[in-house]
C-alpha cells in the first residue's frame, strides 16, 4: 500500500509521518506541495508543522498549494485522507472538515501526552480500534481549540463523527474533541500526533494503531 | 507602477459569538495594571496591503485573509 | 562630525584607530571605519576573553573540529558526529525578552547548520532576578515562549536547559541557547573560502537595516534623520529559517558548496571577512547585488546589517546556476553577490566602484586585551563565612516544604511543556530529567545532553565554581548512562574592564580548564558574553556549560525515578 | 453602567523597517492565488474595547496593548 505524506515548506513532522509509515509496513511517498500531483497513492496524510510559519492563521496560506487540488478531489471521491495537527487546521481551511481551530484556551503553545478515547473505530484511521480504546497520544500545538457553531457541533455528535476525545483536554476544545471525519468518514482529522507514538524505544507504539487502521480498511496484509 | 497601487485597510475580527481567548486575556490584565471600568475586548488581525485593483480585495478577504467559519471583515481604501 | 567623533561614536579607541591606520598605511573611510568597528567589538573580536580561553584543551580522541570554527564536532561511531555550540542573547532579550530568544535559538541553530549538520537539538539556559518583581516575571514568560516561539515551528525539539532566579540578573537576564546538530562525517563543511573566481552567493532573507546602531550615527554622511529613532531590535522568521535549513541542507547533500557560514553579529562583514580570512583569499562584495528589504540603504549599512534567516555559500560557478534552482524550489532567496579574489582583502563594491577595502586578517585579528589578574576584596569576605555559625533549623519539614516550593527547584514543567521537545522522534528521554537522551536513527547509537551553570558558586568561589560546573554537567551525562565526551561553553560575565570581573573569569576558565583536563572532556566550541551589569552591578560570573556524552546502545540508558516497588537504593559516591 | 461605556478601536503593527514575517508570507502567497499586482502587505492586531474613561486609552496601548520596542499604534473612538 501507498501512504502519500504531504510535504509544505513549513511542515515539521513530515519525516515523522514518513518514518511511521515505514514502521507499519506501508510504501511513504513524497507529495512535494508545489506539485498538483497524488503520485497514485492509496492513502495522504497531511503532517503537522507550521505549513506557512502558521502566519496569518494555522493552514490558511497552506491549503492553497498545487497539491490541494488533486488532494481536494482525492478525499472528495473517497480517499483514505488523515490531517494530524497542521494538517487538521488545513483540512478545516480547505473545508474539507467543518469548524476551526482556535488558539489554546491558556493561549500557550502545550506539548503533553494526553489519554484519548477513540468514540468510532468506523473510519479508515481508527479502524485497528476498539470502541472506547484509550491511546496515550501526544499533543503539540497553540492552535487545538476546536471550535464549530452549535448546530455543527450537535451534528458532528449525532452522526458519529467525533472520532477522538480527550480525556484530559489540553486545549479547551468543544465537547473534549480531538478528532473528527466529514460525513463520508474518509477523511479526518485530529489534533493529537500518533505518528510520534511509533516505537517502543521512545515509549509506545500506540499511535501505530491509528496509522494500521488504513491498512485493514484497504484490505492489505498487515505487518 | 507604483502611483497605481491603492492602500487598502482589512480589519478581521471573531464573529460575535464565537471565543476569544486573545481577548478574554486583555480584558482579564487590564484590572490588574489598574485600568478599571473595562468592558468587552476584542483582539483581531489589521492587514494593510497595497493593490492595484481593488476590485480583488473582497475576494482576498473571503478566500484568504479571513475564516468565514469564525472571523468577520470589513475592508476600505485608505489611500 | 569630524573623524575622530566618528570612530568613537563607532565605538573604537584612540588606541584602535591609530592601529587601523597604522596597519592600512593610511585614513581608512567610513565604511572601512564601520568594517572594522564591528569586527573589533568585544562581542565579535573577543579582545578581552582571547588570550584566556587559550586555556582550554581542546584536544581529544573523537575531537573532529575544535574551537574556531561556528560549532565543534565530535565522533559518535559509525561515521556519525554531532556539531554543537551554546550562545548568549542577552542583551537583545532584555529588551525585547520575545525576539531577543528568539533570534537567540535561529542564531545558534544556523550555527550548526553552517557545519553541514541537520539541527536536531536545542537546550536553552536561562537566568532571571526574583520572579517576585513584575518586569522580571514578564522576561521570564517573554524568553520561554520566545524560545518555543522560533523551535517549534523550526522543527528542532528543545530537549533541555536550566531556568535559575537570582537578584544578580535583575535587569540582566542570561539567555544561552545550546544546539545540537546530527551529520555524517564525510559531510563535515568548513568556512573556508577558497577558489580565486567562486562565487559567494547570499542566501535566505533580504536585508533590512536590522541591528544597525543607528543612534549613534546621527551624522552628516548617514542618509536622514530618521534612521536615528529606528528601533535596534530584531525579529525571528521561524519559517524563513525553517526553509534556509531544508534548502541548505539539500544544498550539502548534493555536494554544491565549497564552503558555508552563518550570518550572525556584523552580518556580510563578519562571514565574508572569516571566510576569507581562514581560506588566505580576498572576497570582493557587490552591495548593488544584495536583495534588500528597505529602499536606501547604503553599502555601509549593507555590510553591517544583522538581519536574521541569512547564509553565505561560496559556489563554484558552474554550480551556481543549481544551487539557484534549489533555493527556488525552496522559495529561498538566493543572489550571486560577489566573488573571491586573491588580493586578500574584503572588498566593497557599489556602482562598479570600490567603495572600500581592507585586509581580511586584519579585520579578524581584533586587538586583544590581557589583563592583571588580581583578587579582589569581597571574595575574602564571602569566604570567611564560618557555616557553624548557621543555627539549625528546628522544623526540618518546614524547611523542606520550603524549599520545594522554592522557585529555582520547583517543577520546570510549566517551562518545557511550552516546547516541542518530540518533534523528529528521536527524544528518548526529554526534559526533565538529569539530562536529555536521543537517538540516531537506524543505529542502537544515542547521545546525552545537558547544559549546566552555576553563577553563584562561582560568584563565591570563581575556579571552584568553574570546576563544578563542569563536574555537574559530567555527573548529569553519567546518571542517564552516558559516556561524557567533549563540552561547549557559553561564558556569562560583567565588564572585564572591572579588576573583580576579570578575576572571576581567569579563574572560572582555570577552574573548568582544569576539571575539563581531570575528566577527560574537551572544550570545542563556545562564546563569550561580557559587561552583563546594570546599574545595580555585574550578574553573578555565570560560566554555562553545554555537554555531550555517547551512548553506544541508546535502549540502555537510566531514567529519574523510582521505578518498581522492592528494588534497592543506594547512595553511591562521596 | 453600559451607557457610560465608549468603543474604542486600537490598531497595531510593526514599525516601520521591523521585519514582517507574516505581512512577507501573505505577499507571497496572494500570487498563487491569482491576485495580482499587490504591493506591500503587512500585518498588525486589531483591538477593541469598551472603556469607560478614554483617558486611559494611550496607557493601556504602551503598557499593553502594543510592544512599543517594535510596534506602533493608533486609537480612535468608534462609539
Ligand atoms: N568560551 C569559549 N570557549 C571556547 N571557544 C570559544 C569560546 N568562546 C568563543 N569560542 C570560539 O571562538 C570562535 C568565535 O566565536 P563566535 O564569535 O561566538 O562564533 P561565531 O562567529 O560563529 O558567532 C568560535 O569558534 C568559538 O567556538
Amino acid at each position: 500500500m501507498k501512504i502519500g505524506v504531504v510535504i509544505f515548506p513549513g511542515a515539521n513532522c513530515d519525516a515523522d509521518a514518513l518514518y511511521a509509515v515505514e514502521r507499519i509496513g506501508a510504501e511513504p511517498v513524497e507529495l512535494w506541495h508545489a506539485e498538483p500531483d497524488l503520485k497514485g497513492v492509496d492513502a495522504v496524510i497531511l503532517p503537522g508543522g507550521f505549513s506557512y510559519g502558521d502566519y496569518l492563521r494555522p493552514g490558511a496560506i497552506a491549503r492553497f498549494s498545487k497539491v490541494m487540488r488533486p488532494l481536494e478531489e482525492f478525499a472528495r471521491g473517497g480517499g483514505p485522507t488523515l490531517g494530524v495537527c497542521n494538517g487538521f487546521q488545513v483540512l478545516t481551511e480547505a473545508r474539507l472538515l467543518p469548524g476551526a481551530l482556535l488558539q489554546n484556551m491558556s493561549l500557550r503553545f502545550v506539548c503533553r501526552t494526553v489519554p484519548v478515547r477513540v468514540e468510532h473505530p468506523d473510519t479508515p484511521w481508527s479502524g485497528a480500534c476498539v470502541p472506547g480504546e484509550i491511546l496515550h497520544l501526544p499533543v503539540a500545538h497553540n492552535e487545538g481549540n476546536y471550535f464549530a457553531a452549535e448546530e455543527t457541533i450537535a451534528q458532528l455528535e449525532d452522526e458519529g463523527r467525533v472520532i477522538f476525545r480527550y480525556l484530559e483536554n489540553p486545549n479547551g476544545s468543544r465537547n473534549d474533541i480531538a478528532g473528527i471525519c466529514n460525513a463520508e468518514r474518509n477523511v479526518v482529522g485530529m489534533m493529537p500526533h500518533p505518528e510520534r507514538v511509533s516505537d517502543p524505544l521512545l515509549g509506545s507504539e500506540e499511535g501505530l494503531k491509528v496509522l494500521r487502521s488504513v491498512l485493514e480498511f484497504a484490505g492489505a496484509k498487515v505487518h | 507602477m507604483s502611483e497605481t497601487l491603492r492602500r487598502v485597510r482589512v480589519l478581521v475580527r471573531p464573529k460575535e459569538g464565537i471565543l476569544d481567548p486573545q481577548g478574554e486575556a486583555v480584558r482579564r490584565a487590564l484590572p490588574a495594571l489598574g485600568f478599571g471600568g473595562v468592558g468587552s475586548v476584542h483582539v483581531g488581525r489589521l492587514i494593510e496591503l497595497e493593490v492595484e485593483d481593488e476590485s480583488q480585495v473582497e475576494d482576498m478577504c473571503r478566500r484568504l485573509l479571513a475564516n468565514p467559519t469564525i472571523e468577520e471583515y470589513e475592508w476600505e481604501v485608505i489611500g | 562630525m569630524n573623524l575622530e567623533e566618528t570612530y568613537r561614536s563607532l565605538g573604537l579607541s584612540d588606541a584602535e584607530y591609530a592601529r587601523v591606520r597604522e596597519l592600512l598605511g593610511r585614513t581608512p573611510n567610513f565604511l572601512e571605519l564601520s568594517l572594522f568597528s564591528v569586527m573589533w567589538s568585544e562581542h565579535c573580536g573577543y579582545k578581552n576573553s582571547r588570550p584566556l580561553l587559550g586555556r582550554f584543551p581542546s584536544e581529544g580522541g573523537r575531537v573532529l573540529q575544535g574551537p574556531g570554527e561556528n560549532a565543534g564536532v565530535v565522533e559518535v561511531g559509525e561515521g556519525w558526529a554531532l556539531a554543537f555550540k551554546v550562545e548568549s542573547h542577552n542583551h537583545p532579550s532584555a529588551v525585547e525578552p520575545y525576539q531577543g530568544a528568539a533570534t537567540g535559538v535561529g542564531g545558534i541553530i544556523r550555527d550548526i547548520l553552517a557545519m553541514g549538520a541537520r539541527p536536531v537539538a536545542v537546550l536553552d539556559s536561562l537566568r532571571f532576578g526574583d520572579p517576585a518583581d513584575g518586569r522580571v516575571r514578564y522576561l521570564f514568560r517573554e524568553v520561554v515562549r520566545g524560545i518555543g516561539g522560533y523551535g517549534n515551528p523550526v522543527g528542532v525539539p528543545t530537549v533541555g536547559g536550566e531556568v535559575e532566579f537570582a537578584p544578580a540578573y535583575t535587569g540582566n537576564p542570561l539567555v544561552n541557547a545550546m544546539c545540537v546538530g546530527l551529520l555524517r562525517v564525510e559531510d563535515l563543511m568548513r568556512s573556508r573560502a577558497v577558489g580565486v573566481g567562486n562565487r559567494v552567493i547570499l542566501l535566505g532573507a533580504r536585508t533590512g537595516r536590522d541591528g544597525i546602531h543607528g543612534a549613534t550615527f546621527a551624522s552628516d554622511e548617514l542618509s536622514g534623520e530618521s534612521e536615528a529613532r529606528r528601533p535596534n531590535v530584531q525579529v525571528g522568521d521561524p519559517f524563513a529559517g525553517k526553509v534556509l535549513i531544508e534548502a541548505c541542507l539539500e544544498l550539502r547533500r548534493r555536494d554544491l558548496l565549497v564552503a558555508l557560514q552563518d550570518l550572525g553579529a556584523a552580518g556580510i562583514t563578519s562571514s565574508a571577512s572569516e571566510m576569507a580570512a581562514k581560506g588566505g583569499v580576498g572576497i570582493e562584495i557587490e552591495t548593488d547585488r544584495v536583495p534588500l528589504r528597505e529602499g536606501g540603504m547604503e553599502p555601509w549599512e549593507v555590510m553591517i546589517s544583522e538581519s536574521q534567516e541569512r547564509m553565505l555559500a561560496v559556489v563554484e560557478p558552474e554550480r551556481v546556476e543549481e544551487v539557484l534552482k534549489v533555493a527556488a524550489r525552496y522559495g529561498l532567496g538566493a543572489a550571486v553577490v560577489g566573488r573571491v579574489a586573491d588580493h586578500g582583502e574584503l572588498r566593497v563594491l557599489c556602482g562598479g566602484e570600490v567603495a572600500g577595502s581592507v585586509p581580511a586578517e586584519y579585520l579578524a585579528d581584533a586587538p586583544a586585551y590581557e589583563r592583571e589578574v588580581v583578587e579582589p576584596e569581597y571574595l575574602k569576605e564571602a569566604q570567611r563565612l564560618d557555616v557553624e555559625e548557621i543555627p539549625v533549623p528546628g522544623d526540618f519539614n518546614a524547611v523542606l516544604l520550603r524549599m520545594l516550593s522554592h522557585p529555582n527547584l520547583c517543577s520546570r514543567r510549566s517551562v518545557w511543556e511550552q516546547y516541542d521537545y518530540q518533534v523528529r522522534t528521536n527524544t528518548v528521554v526529554g526534559p526533565g530529567a538529569d539530562a536529555a537522551v536521543m537517538r540516531i536513527k537506524g543505529t542502537k547509537l544515542g547521545y546525552a545532553v545537558v547544559t549546566d551553570g552555576r553563577g553563584k558558586w562561582c560568584y563565591l568561589d570563581p575556579e571552584g565554581g568553574g570546576a563544578a560546573t563542569v563536574a555537574e554537567a559530567y555527573r548529569n551525562l553519567s546518571c542517564v548512562g552516558a559516556e561524557p565526551v567533549a563540552l561547549t561553553n557559553c561564558l556569562n560575565f560583567g565588564s572585564p574592564e572591572k579588576p573583580a570581573v576579570y578575576y572571576q573569569l581567569a579563574r572560572s576558565i582555570e577552574g573548568m580548564s582544569r576539571a575539563c583536563e581531570a575528566l577527560g572532556t574537551p572544550v570545542v566550541s563556545g562564546n563569550v558574553s561580557l559587561y552583563n551589569e546594570t546599574s545595580g552591578g555585574a550578574v553573578y560570573p555565570t560560566p554555562v556549560v553545554g555537554m555531550v556524552g555517547v551512548l553506544e546502545d541508546v535502549s540502555c540508558h537510566a531514567t529519574p525515578g523510582f521505578g518498581r516497588e522492592g528494588d534497592v537504593v543506594a547512595v553511591v559516591g562521596a
